[in-house]
């Protein structure tokens, strides 16, 4: 456990010839990530006949662009289980967060109205 | 079951749903009766037959049997039916069934815009034309908590108890209150009508009850409002149905509404 | 006793402290903006329709600068990348290598940092009009022929300051109007007008105050520039006075630059999701 | 007396116990990273808190027994400090308010949580896995200072102009916006600037607990070996992670609207002692609820979690035999830390909630209350066959799980929407979370002080004076609280700062029952001073331990010299067994502890 003797910074089951397949992959992903934000920016500019598709589009391509980020720049694909159950709470509860709060502010009582009576 | 909870001091009921909610009041704390006594029971026998002296080698296993986990289902099970069984047919007719107005001036549910400011309350009725008058934010004031505005006609006939000022309502009718709040939030509450409703600025939110004994009531307000939350006391009076009559017909030709904030 | 794994992983996690270290705070990380995104779509859904500021309470739309935005990205990107390639440099133990790609890096995040403090400025600069008539315009103001500077909040102004300072008449430039959806972009139109300041009924800047949706978004970006400054300062002294650990324990080392990593990748991925929903939508 | 029953072998290696030089006062008391001193810092910071937590709700306590009338002995003090406020020695309404937030706050933020998850924590959590330490000791060392120091900021906070925060603990918009409108830097921005400090240094404690558990366990301490107190702090752990940061961004939005005046939490349309608010509106007051109950409702779990950790060791080693269920306790541990993200709208019942979503969380919550039944279940069951001492730490354990399970109990008509109606902010919520928090969470720290302060010191703490200490508080506490309900059942409305008069009138049992109360919270008091006294007394004066495990306790923490080195572990301890092996059938000693072979 206190073994102290200095390894080589290699050691994690990378080796050179890995690591360049590796800096291949993120210069790959490098580009996709522009051109994600090159198509977000210019289907912005097309504009869709409604908002949903718009922002269904461009949230679309956001997640892509996550997904690229998270799985290789943070190594996300060939991450430790540990790591991933902590991610999987992480997302349910942030989903649950936006979920059922703006499901609260939408079911009211009946007949409830967000003004008050002076305010047209 | 009330009898009970009389004891405890619960007021008495004066709406139609609010025996409903006692008797729930009451099933949930004869289930907490229960547990409560049968594990103490159980508690203090189990500390006075193993106690070290009496059982110097504790047991390695102890209890074998299943009859925890019964009890837990058990429990579950209690919880299910009091929820699917009461509270939500309770909570649903409160916010779903809503009075609605079937053309009948001597049964059909009155209406009442509610607002809390700090540290009053204040209630506004149509009067007699059935129509709110206009209201305006630029009208707005301390003194005039519905932006009424003076002008307006069919705001000259309704009937406005500000500030504090006690109000009638009828009984064996049902009253809506339109419950806002025009600075922060306040609770409308009502314990002999077990009625509690939060006043929230920009938003106006209804609850109903149907008064069953005439009397005077009082409001309280059950959200911390500032330095005035607990004298934010308002008061109101459940009267026969005919001296309702009397009384709005005197407040809506008094002029007390919108007119007065010419 | 030593405490244990604080850089080789632990054999049944496969992991070093410091890496569950990381992936926990930014699971709090997630929670964080996660509120904050929220927040923004609660707000947003609740405005009535309609753009604002034509409709008083309505949710604005194209009044961040695009292009710029679009530019910021790509360098928050380029920056996310060069980390990755600082940490596989060392990996392939190419110390220079290392140095350069965090050189870059730093570039990339104080050039992020400018960049939005110019956007900062623009917005501090560009103006809510509304006139007695009901109508309502955003666009950029002239007092006396001059325009604020960069940062130079003396020459902003609003109606109180106009009237104190008894000015009679301003020059106004409009915006040019935001097309419907599926409709094109007119020719840029910024027409200039000289209006009278008796004409104007309110007058301001775009600032947390003027809307939820500036408030939102100054709050929002302004957290977010905090964790890239903090970023920054944390690979800065990676790259620097930090370094000295490659030669004592060069493995550690490593771990730490993926461990910064990580959290400036995170950086990253807020803002990609922050510049379509708060730019584009 | 420092060499383990165990481990009779001197160290035999230079890394273990002390190859550092004697370090010196600063690093030594003030900015030390061993856990064990940061445990105790922690310890003695949240008890100063407690007590003035206390000290804060006595003053209102005598308020609301005697409203208008100064206060005896502290009034004076109270019109030295704060002026005006308490003019006369009596409390103004807005005192009572600040007070009354103060109180919530201190006692929540930097007396419960810091005591159970930081001080508790710290000191057992490394112990009883076998770790020399926590995972990044100058990391706990940092969140300690801001605790610190975000503490004293939110104290600072009553010499501001205009007094502390007093909008409650809960805070709510716009109440907390508008209280001191136009005032850049009023109490509310005090306190909200402290709790993000507060919220920094919890998150950061969080992911050091977490880390530490999951890397730094010893070798054969497999998940299901973990003794349930480092299952609790585990999970709170979680619950801090997770639940914590909403709030920090409420309370950067809140400042915000405090001091940029934003409308995030400002709907359109208000109008504050008849002016129109001169902000742009737009904002939503219940967007604040959402995102304080999403921390807030995780938060009562991070006050009893810990608490059930404490009993179930104490109760183990006191019973003498393994706790039963230890496998459903542990699940169910886990189910209320899932649980208790979806719960929290009922809290917000009144707000205006719909039947759906009414259902839904009403559901959740009576689903929530089934795990906590299993845990007291476990504890309960766990009693029978076993042989129980009677010493002062069993006694609070002891006493913990009825209290909890009224406070529990009264928490299911408050959970259904139908009987929250009537009860929702009268003081039967009140009686319901001081039940929970007080002779419940509180009665467990005082279990742990008494069971863990043998390790501590190498003293066990005065019995006698102990047992005082508990008959009194068990019987203060139950007088103070029980009435509560029947004040909530009369529909007396918390937060009142004239205890109700306003609303009953002047002769009603509920006022009556206020100066009852005032009373036993007096008596309450009062029994603590046998506790300060046997605290102090006991470093120097108590009775040694005969051995390194006085209690004959089977877990890792009693495997380690009294008290425990920096570094903790003689050798690396190696476990073999699972936590509470007492009483096993063939064994000669009713115990086995974890690192023996057999
Ligand atoms: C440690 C703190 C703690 C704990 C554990 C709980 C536990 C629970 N709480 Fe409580 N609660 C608070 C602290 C806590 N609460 C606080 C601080 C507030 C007020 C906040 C504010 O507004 O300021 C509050 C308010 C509160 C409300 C809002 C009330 C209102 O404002 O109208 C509700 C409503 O659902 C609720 C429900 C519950 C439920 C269902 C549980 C359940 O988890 C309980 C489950 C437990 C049991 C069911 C007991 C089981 C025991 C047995 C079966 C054995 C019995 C044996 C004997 C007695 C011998 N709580
Ligand atoms: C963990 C939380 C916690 C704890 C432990 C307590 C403990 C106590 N609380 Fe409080 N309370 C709250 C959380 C808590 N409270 C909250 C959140 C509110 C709502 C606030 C709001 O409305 O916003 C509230 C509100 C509240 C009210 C209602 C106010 C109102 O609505 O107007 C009252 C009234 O009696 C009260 C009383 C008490 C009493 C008598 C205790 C006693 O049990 C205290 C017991 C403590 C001691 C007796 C001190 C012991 C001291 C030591 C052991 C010190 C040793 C010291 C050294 C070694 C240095 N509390
Ligand atoms: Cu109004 Cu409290
Ligand atoms: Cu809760």
């Amino acid at each position: 456990m206190s073994d102290s003797s200095h390894s080589t910074p290699h050691s994690g089951g990378h080796d050179d010839h890995d690591i360049a397949s590796h800096i291949k992959t993120y210069l790959i992903v490098f580009g996709a990530l522009l051109v994600g934000t090159v198509i977000t920016v210019g289907l912005y500019y097309v504009h869709f006949e409604s908002m949903a598709v718009t922002i269904a589009v461009a949230l679309f391509i956001a997640s892509i662009k996550a997904f690229l980020v998270a799985g290789y720049f943070m190594h996300l694909l060939s991450e430790k289980k540990l790591i991933y159950s902590v991610l999987a709470v992480t997302g349910i509860f942030f989903f649950a967060l936006g979920a059922l709060t703006i499901w609260s502010s939408n079911d009211t009582p009946k007949n409830t109205e967000m003004k008050a009576p002076y305010v047209s | 079951m009330f009898e009970i909870l009389k004891k405890f001091g619960m007021p008495e009921p004066a709406s139609a749903h609010a025996s409903g909610i006692d008797d729930f009041i009451g099933y949930v704390h004869i289930l907490m009766l229960i547990l409560f006594v049968g594990w103490f029971a159980y508690y203090l026998l189990a500390l006075f037959k193993f106690r070290a002296s009496a059982n110097p080698r504790a047991d390695y296993t102890g209890v074998k049997s299943h009859m925890s986990t019964y009890l837990e289902i058990g429990v579950a099970v209690i919880e299910a039916v009091l929820l699917v069984g009461f509270a939500i047919p309770l909570w649903a007719r409160a916010v779903e069934e809503f009075p609605v107005a079937k053309g009948d001036p001597a049964t059909d549910p009155i209406e009442v815009q509610i607002m809390g400011q700090q540290f009053k309350w204040s209630a506004h009725f149509t009067g007699p034309d059935n129509k709110w008058g206009k209201q305006d934010i630029k009208s707005a004031s301390a003194t005039n908590p519905f932006g009424l505005v003076g002008t307006d006609d069919e705001g000259k006939d309704d009937v406005v108890c500000a500030l504090g000022e006690p109000f009638k309502v009828p009984l064996g009718r049902s009253v809506i209150c339109r419950i806002s709040s025009m600075d922060v939030i306040h609770s409308f509450k009502i314990p002999s009508m077990r009625v509690t409703q939060d006043a929230i600025p920009g938003m106006t939110i209804p609850a109903h009850f149907k008064a069953t004994q005439v009397g005077s009531f009082s409001i309280t307000c059950a959200q911390l409002c500032g330095s005035g939350h607990s004298v934010m006391r308002g008061d109101f009076e459940v009267v026969t149905p005919e001296e309702w009559e009397k009384w709005y017909a005197e407040k809506a030709a008094a002029g007390g509404g919108a007119g007065s904030f010419e | 006793m030593e405490i244990p794994y604080t850089y080789k992983p632990r054999p049944d996690t496969g992991l070093y402290n410091a890496k569950v270290g990381i992936w926990l705070f930014l699971a709090s990380e997630i929670m964080l903006f996660g509120a904050l995104f929220s927040s923004y779509i609660l707000l947003r859904v609740q405005s009535p329709e309609g753009l604002w500021p034509i409709v008083e309470g309505g949710w604005p739309s194209g009044l961040l600068n695009i292009p710029i935005g679009t530019f910021n990205t790509a360098v928050l990107i380029t920056s996310s990348v060069t980390v990755v390639l600082a940490w596989a440099a060392l990996k392939m133990n190419n110390f220079a290598a290392f140095r350069r790609y965090m050189v870059v890096t730093l570039v990339c995040a104080f050039g992020f940092l400018g960049i939005k403090s110019f956007e900062y400025n623009e917005k501090f600069t560009h103006y809510e009009l509304r006139m007695t008539d009901g109508s309502a315009h955003t666009g950029h103001l002239e007092v006396n022929g001059k325009h604020p500077g960069f940062w130079d909040f003396g020459a902003i102004y609003n109606l109180e300051r106009l009237q104190s300072e008894s000015v009679t008449e301003v020059k106004f430039t409009f915006d040019p109007p935001k097309p419907k959806p599926g409709e094109k972009q007119e020719a840029h139109a910024h027409e200039t007008k000289t209006i009278a300041v008796g004409d104007i009924a309110k007058l301001r800047t775009f600032t947390p105050s003027t809307h939820t949706f500036f408030g939102i978004y100054f709050v929002i970006t302004a957290l977010h520039g905090l964790h890239v400054l903090g970023g920054a300062l944390v690979l800065g002294y990676f790259a620097f006075p930090g370094a000295s650990m490659w030669k004592s324990n060069p493995e550690q080392f490593t771990n730490r630059i993926e461990v910064a990593g990580l959290f400036w990748h995170f950086v990253d991925l807020v803002w990609i999701f922050l510049f379509p929903v708060v730019y584009l939508l | 007396m420092s060499t383990a029953t165990s481990h009779s072998h001197a160290p035999a290696h230079g890394h273990a116990v002390d190859h550092h030089h004697e370090p010196g006062f600063w690093q030594k008391y003030i900015f030390s990273t061993d856990h064990k001193m940061i445990g105790i810092q922690y310890g003695l910071t949240s008890l100063f808190f407690l007590l003035f937590g206390f000290i804060l709700v006595m003053c209102m306590r005598f308020q609301l027994a005697n409203p208008e009338a100064p206060i005896p002995v502290f009034g004076k003090l109270l019109e030295l400090i704060l002026g005006d406020a308490a003019k006369g020695g009596s409390m103004t309404a807005d005192l009572y308010n600040s007070f009354g937030a103060m109180h919530g706050t201190i006692m929540v933020f930097l007396a419960i949580v810091p005591l159970a998850f930081g001080a508790f924590g710290n000191y057992v959590t490394p112990l009883q896995i076998g770790a020399p330490d926590m995972a990044f000791p100058r990391l706990n060392m940092a969140s300690y200072h801001l605790f610190f120091w975000g503490g004293v900021l939110m104290i600072a906070s009553f010499f501001v102009p205009g007094g502390s925060a007093k909008s409650g603990w809960t805070s709510y918009s716009p109440l907390a916006t508008v209280a001191e409108f136009g005032k850049p830097f009023n109490g509310q921005t005090m306190w909200l600037i402290g709790m993000v400090i507060l919220i920094t240094s919890s998150l950061l404690g969080a992911v050091n607990f977490i880390t530490t558990i999951i890397q730094l366990r010893a070798k054969g301490m497999s998940w299901m070996r973990l003794p349930f107190f480092v299952w609790a702090q585990f999970v709170t752990g979680f619950l801090l992670l997770l639940a914590f940061p909403p709030l920090e961004a409420a309370g950067v939005l809140q400042l915000s609207d405090n001091l940029l005046h934003t409308s995030f939490f400002l709907p359109n349309g208000l109008v504050v002692s008849g002016q129109q608010l001169p902000v742009s509106g737009g904002g939503s007051p219940l967007l604040w609820q959402h995102l304080f109950w999403f921390l807030g409702h995780p938060e009562v779990y991070v006050l009893i979690l810990p608490a059930m950790g404490i009993v179930s060791e104490v109760i183990a080693n006191n019973t003498r035999k393994p706790l039963w269920g230890y496998r459903s306790m542990v699940y169910a541990a886990m189910s209320i830390g899932f649980l208790s993200f979806i719960v929290w709208a009922h809290h917000m019942y009144l707000t205006g909630m719909g039947t759906k979503v009414s259902t839904f969380f009403q559901t959740t919550t009576m689903m929530i209350s089934i795990p906590s039944v299993m845990i007291l279940t476990a504890l309960f069951v766990s009693l029978w066959g076993g042989s129980i001492r009677f010493n002062t730490p069993m006694l609070f354990a002891l006493a913990f799980l009825p209290m909890f399970g009224i406070g529990g109990l009264t928490g299911l008509p408050l959970g259904f929407n139908a009987s929250d109606i009537y009860l929702h902010d009268s003081y039967y919520v009140i009686g319901h979370f001081h039940y929970v928090v007080a002779p419940g969470t509180i009665f467990a720290m005082f279990a742990g002080i008494y069971f863990w302060f043998p390790k501590m010191t190498g003293r066990y703490m005065n019995e006698l004076l102990g047992k005082i200490h508990f008959w009194i508080s068990l019987i203060a506490m139950n007088l103070v609280f029980a009435p509560m309900f029947i004040q909530g059942m009369r529909g007396m409305s918390r937060r009142m700062a004239d205890g109700g008069t306003a609303y009953y009138g002047a002769d009603d049992i509920a006022l009556t029952l206020n100066k009852s109360i005032t009373h036993a919270a007096v008596l309450l008091g009062l029994g603590q001073i046998p506790f300060i006294i046997n605290l102090f007394m006991s470093i120097k004066n108590g009775r040694k331990v005969e051995n390194d495990n006085p209690w004959k306790a089977t877990t890792l923490d009693w495997a380690t010299p009294t008290p425990p080195p920096h570094g903790n572990f003689a050798a690396e301890p190696v476990v073999f067994r699972g936590p509470y092996e007492y009483s096993a059938p063939g064994s000669k000693a009713d115990f086995l502890p974890q690192d023996q072979k057999s």
